[in-house]
């Protein structure tokens, strides 16, 4: 079994480690995370500047492409940091839409997108739809040639942040193969986007209606490398989604230990009781494992084979136990937990919403199945 | 009271009964019915199901078998039980009324005077009159014994002072089972309580409602200043509080009254569930072929049969000889754990689309699995944690010492 | 879903409980389950005796052959006492072997054995081998036809006590067919059992080698009725087990509550801490579960269709719930549990042993799930 | 104590090392070799055990980085690493010694006399003295601070009367580590502790072999009755038992004192699971292309993957600063319970053959899983039961209160 990875860190990773706790600390409150709940955008425009004065959308972009030139083992730690903080941001989804130009633009469209990425402009991917399948390449959005464009037809789910996005790249089968089309919001018509309800109300997510949509000939992605893009932004977002997800599994056992250690019932600290100071040690185990395994992903990140058993694992256990976690601390709140007004459910209702973008754990352990024992 | 019914009366009611739910039955009123009263959220919700208790119960299928100088029927127990039978058949909703028909009316009926039994009754039946209950208080939600909510004599009335919470219904209802503390100098916490039929739209007494995780509005935080209430209100007696308060948790698990029938909150139908696997479909194939789902799949219909069977086997003494309590006493642990453990084990089945929730089109099932987990804590939660019913069967079905 | 069953008894299934309730209690004190860990036979020939006299292996079989006429049903609370008690002998392998006749035996064939078994003979089944699959129908062991007689060969695993047993039922394929051969012990070739080290050590097990072995054809259970035996067998192996192993569970939850109320740790008994209360209220849950379907499978035997489902159902939740009953015991004995001397092992071991013979819980959810969902 | 070592002499001996272990190691000596110090049962196990120590130890791959002067290599710790290494690489048969190597020895290094470290170092590394441990009693298994094995002091010596319980090599040891109570009237439990090097053979120390839930021997109970003793046995000074007993705890879990390499358990390989899924048939097909195996053993991939990984992770401060105790505390109960859970899963791979155990032609590898899983529980059980472990973690990882 080669294809296990190490554990390791870098230098810069460390560096903005400690740079992203503070920032998203200082930054997310959860009274603030609650004001946005209701706030349209869903976000604060004044926190995602900063966030592109950072550099951090740049992390991951090559140098020649205005970015920093390190790679996704340097987003995990801010990826980990938002989580923790519930800072909701188009930050993840426009990491992504890089990482697919850069598995699959041509010079021309990196060079016309990824600097202006790396400025802190906001991007999306819309790879999902109706059928309700993790399978990136179980497509049924479908273009056409129209001349020297494509007329795009079909429904696109979960398109997160898509009315914060300038850029939206969808999947679509064009004359068999599977395509990505880059799509400028500015373009869509009135009505192609349709606000969702979501799980996850710190998050905005939407419907992409493509009837009506056209793209010209050079606004697709390479046709032959439409592997290789699937690949890499499936990767890319188990890593993302399981560094929020650890982040978020560290902040609700902590919320969970914080009530433990001042709450009394029956004239007792109830942290004293065994029923849950037990399991809640369970817990801590748990997201420890997934801590382990999200720094073990990002050290393999890039490393042919290993990369992609240690993401899968990260993610798996992330998504076990940030649940997990969440649950027990919506019981262990008692009335309260019960309540809107506890972040348990915050949490909980995260960790679904992540299940449900990249594949839940029993999804990831079947795909890992095949990686470890065929 | 009536004797063992005659068969053929008693089929005679069954089958208008049954006929009665086939007709009257609305299963879909255009918007979401509660699985339970306590998650009752709007208007429409609370109206829809007042004006569907009235009906039920002027049709006779409601309090069939209690006393028919209060307002009941005055039949044989089964009577009530053939008409809960066909509510449960055509899957009619829930009864609203709860803690009025549920806690206190048998209450009332075992242990009150003439007069409350006429004053209370009647209107609990047909809705009229919505009950809600006051026992938990903000600092003690599982240690009821130690409520803090203060009642003090001054003359023929009660001045009361203090806050409930979690109470379901708190701001429609007229009256509430309340918990309050008489005695601040008794010689243990549990003596010092006492019991009220307490009015709830009086001076002193205002709600807030409390927002659940789900997103609904279901139940609400009241607050006491200074309300005064008679001291005809009180119930069973200064310092007896404690008792008439476990006395109504036994009426809850079905003890000498006769039941009021129908329910309050509505089981979870395994094979909605079982459906639900099949329709889902995953990379062309449905969910229900995929081996690992099957397994878990089987391993809760095991455990769903099983809690069903032992409804049945509760009833039978020679299977219930070696720990009689056992059985009644982890039903409630045993059936909420197991509708979390479910309804969460649903959200797998649906793919991307678990990220949907409650009023999107594209959500699975209209959003109903995401919200059946969400409020299934309201069950593992209220009315005793899990945690607190282990500690029950433990001490009390397996003799174990007591933890505190 | 109209093969789950409901649950009942019947008044001999009730009576016959508390004869065995009293009669296993008081002839299978843990002293003597012990002693005969070390004994040859492996039980007390006084006791079989007893048990003949009682009429229990003629339960479930017709009177017409000597027998009391009743069902399975009522062979379960017999069976349950013994693994109650931890008393082994030939019992549920004889009433095994008898329903084995019943379900395919010829005329003479039952006249011959089965009111000698209603008399006391001990009997058992040779269906075992060496690839180890649960499924009966897996035989390599073969017969061929030499003469009036069958000539066998093949070596039978796991045949309980064959030492003890006059006649023994051998699956075998014969022509391309499974065919049952009726083998009278006393005609066995010198070394043809050779005693086997098991992991149950109150039971007794034997390897059958079959080679030098022959059979008369009139020995052979009807051709046509192959299928109809091993389905009679293995539901009736696995009711059996249900029951033992539901006992066995009962029993090891009381031995670990007696504990729990009488051992001190840091001056507090130890059954008030959380940690150990809890778990065993889960425990003690799942094994009441497990008496319901045993009792709903005994009710339901010979139903079509709803037999099947009942007993699977309630040897999955037996094996599950004994084996985790009994793990547990041991851990909660502390350094005590860790000894030969503490009884949880004793149970623990059975609980292995049953799962060996006759599938364990994941094998019986996977027969399960295609009799409910397909 | 020596300096950085030189890159080309670490090189030169870990090569060598390398070299020694290829050709020294016996795998299969032609009897089951015990996967742990406590497991060794028969005459010819311990034998073998006994001089495959001797021989590592004199070949310089045991102790290599122990003082010159006490009979170690006086090498730098990374030489002894390298050897530990090759030990691992050849899969090497455990060292026996492990109460002496492991307890004794760094403590008596730690804190010991110059006469001390004379007398028992160089015969602990050569496994010519073994050494046992004497902290648990019987009727305190968890609650080691309540000993009650009485020493009381007579002129110059001590006078044992009690007894210990759960002693691996007692009947075998020539030296025990005792805990005692030298004092009954001590303000707290803790303080009327002494800790003695307690030499096994003399009068009034007697022992009785236990039998483990295995079938086998492993450990003993030790009876002391008038036994009297040195006063130069005592170590650490009257009073201080209790500290030298968690020192020695420390020592365990890896502190100052250089360790003296070489492994006393053996880890379970997880290739070796993985194998026996491959190669169990079920109705013709490999058990790991059946899905639900495969689920669940890529989930106890997952979890065997972290802690190994957990290991490196705790050397890395740079992840370590949010509950800097949290990994050191939680590895034995992660660990010892993922190796139970495992070994009994492993026995669902068997099918029918799970029945045989070891000593059966028929049983899957020799039994091993069996006694594997059985044996598992003297890690869950021994060293602090996994529930204390999670009494340490929730309150010293954590900082939840105390239950008690």
């Amino acid at each position: 079994m080669d294809n296990l990875g190490n554990i390791g860190t870098t230098e810069e990773q460390i560096e903005l480690m400690d740079v992203a706790t503070n920032f998203c600390r200082d930054k997310s409150p959860v009274e603030k995370v609650r004001a946005l709940i209701d706030d349209d955008l869903g976000y604060d425009p004044e926190i995602w500047r900063e966030v592109g004065e950072l550099g951090w959308l740049a992390i991951a972009i090559p140098e020649a492409h205005g970015g920093v030139g390190l790679s996704m083992a340097e987003v995990v730690p801010i990826a980990e940091q938002m989580g923790r903080n519930l800072m909701s941001t188009p930050f993840g989804m426009t990491t992504l839409a890089a990482q697919a130009l850069l598995a699959g633009g041509t010079e021309a469209q990196q060079a016309a997108w990824l600097p202006k990425i790396s400025e802190g402009m906001a991007a999306t991917l819309a790879l999902r739809e109706d059928h309700g399948d993790w399978d990136l390449a179980h497509v049924d959005c479908a273009g056409t040639h129209s001349g020297d464009s494509i007329a795009l037809a079909g429904k696109k789910q979960l398109v997160l942040w898509a009315d914060s996005a300038e850029l939206i790249i969808a999947s679509v089968m064009i004359d068999d193969r599977l395509r990505f089309a880059l799509i400028e919001r500015s373009a869509l018509p009135e009505g192609a986007l349709r606000r969702e309800e979501i799980i996850d109300e710190t998050a905005r997510s939407y419907e992409l209606n493509l009837d009506g949509v056209s793209v010209p000939d050079s606004a697709l992605l390479d046709a032959d490398r439409g592997r290789e893009i699937i690949e890499k932004v499936e990767l890319a977002a188990g890593l993302i989604h399981a560094a929020e997800m650890t982040g978020g599994a560290q902040a609700v056992i902590d919320y969970t230990l914080e009530y433990l250690k001042t709450r009394k019932q029956f004239d007792k600290i109830i942290g004293s009781y065994q029923a849950l100071k037990h399991p809640t040690v369970n817990n801590y185990v748990e997201y420890e494992k997934a801590r382990t395994h999200l720094y073990s992903a990002a050290f393999s990140w890039g490393e042919q084979g290993r990369g992609e058993v240690a993401v899968r694992m990260a993610a798996a256990q992330a998504h076990d136990s940030y649940s997990q976690a969440a649950d027990r601390s919506i019981q262990f709140h008692g009335g309260f937990g019960f309540t809107h007004d506890c972040d348990a459910q915050l949490h909980r209702r995260k960790a679904i919403m992540s299940g449900a973008l990249i594949g839940d754990a029993p999804y990831q352990r079947s795909k890992l199945a095949g990686l470890l024992f065929d | 009271m009536a004797d063992k019914p005659d068969a053929a009366e008693l089929k005679e009611y069954s089958e208008a009964a049954d006929a009665w739910f086939k007709e009257n039955t609305v299963r879909d009123p255009g918007f979401m019915l509660p699985l339970t009263f306590m998650e009752v959220s709007t208007d429409e919700q609370f109206d829809f199901l007042r004006e569907w208790q009235r009906k039920v119960y002027e049709a006779g299928y409601l309090g069939a078998s209690w006393p028919k100088e209060y307002g009941g029927g005055g039949l044989h127990t089964d009577f009530q039980r053939a008409a809960t039978r066909a509510m449960k058949k055509y899957d009619a909703p829930i009864m609203l009324n709860a803690i009025g028909n549920g806690w206190a009316g048998p209450l009332i009926l075992d242990l009150g005077s003439e007069e409350q039994k006429q004053t209370y009754i009647k209107g609990m039946l047909n809705a009229e009159d919505i009950w809600c209950q006051g026992f938990s208080e903000p600092e003690h939600g599982s240690d009821l014994g130690n409520a803090q909510l203060k009642a003090v004599k001054e003359g023929d009335e009660y001045v009361l002072n203090g806050s409930k919470i979690w109470t379901s219904l708190g701001d429609r209802a007229k009256y509430m089972i309340l918990l309050a503390r008489t005695d601040f100098e008794a010689e243990n916490k549990y003596k010092g309580l006492s019991f009220f039929l307490n009015p709830m739209k009086i001076d002193g007494i205002s709600t807030s409602r409390i927002k659940k995780l789900t997103g609904e509005y279901g139940f609400v935080q009241t607050f006491f200043t200074d309300a005064r209430i008679s001291a005809d209100c009180l119930f069973g007696g200064e310092g007896n509080g404690w008792s008439m308060a476990m006395k109504t948790l036994e009426y809850e698990r079905g003890a000498k009254v006769k039941p009021v029938g129908g329910y309050f909150v509505k089981e979870l139908d395994v094979m909605q569930i079982v459906e639900l696997a099949k329709n889902s479909m995953r990379n062309g194939k449905p969910l229900l072929d995929d081996p690992v789902m099957r397994d878990k799949m089987t391993q809760y219909m095991i455990d769903i049969q099983a809690l069903n069977l032992n409804n049945t086997r509760r009833r039978m003494p020679q299977l219930m000889q070696d720990k009689p309590m056992g059985l009644p006493l982890m039903n409630k642990l045993a059936r909420t754990e197991l509708i979390r453990e479910l309804t969460e084990f649903s959200l797998g089945f649906q793919g991307t689309k678990a990220g949907y929730y409650v009023g999107d089109e594209n959500a699975v099932d209209d959003g109903y699995w995401h919200r059946s987990y969400l409020n299934s804590f309201s069950a593992t939660i209220g009315g005793g944690t899990s945690e607190i019913q282990r500690n029950i069967v433990a001490e009390h079905a397996l003799g174990l010492p007591k933890t505190r």
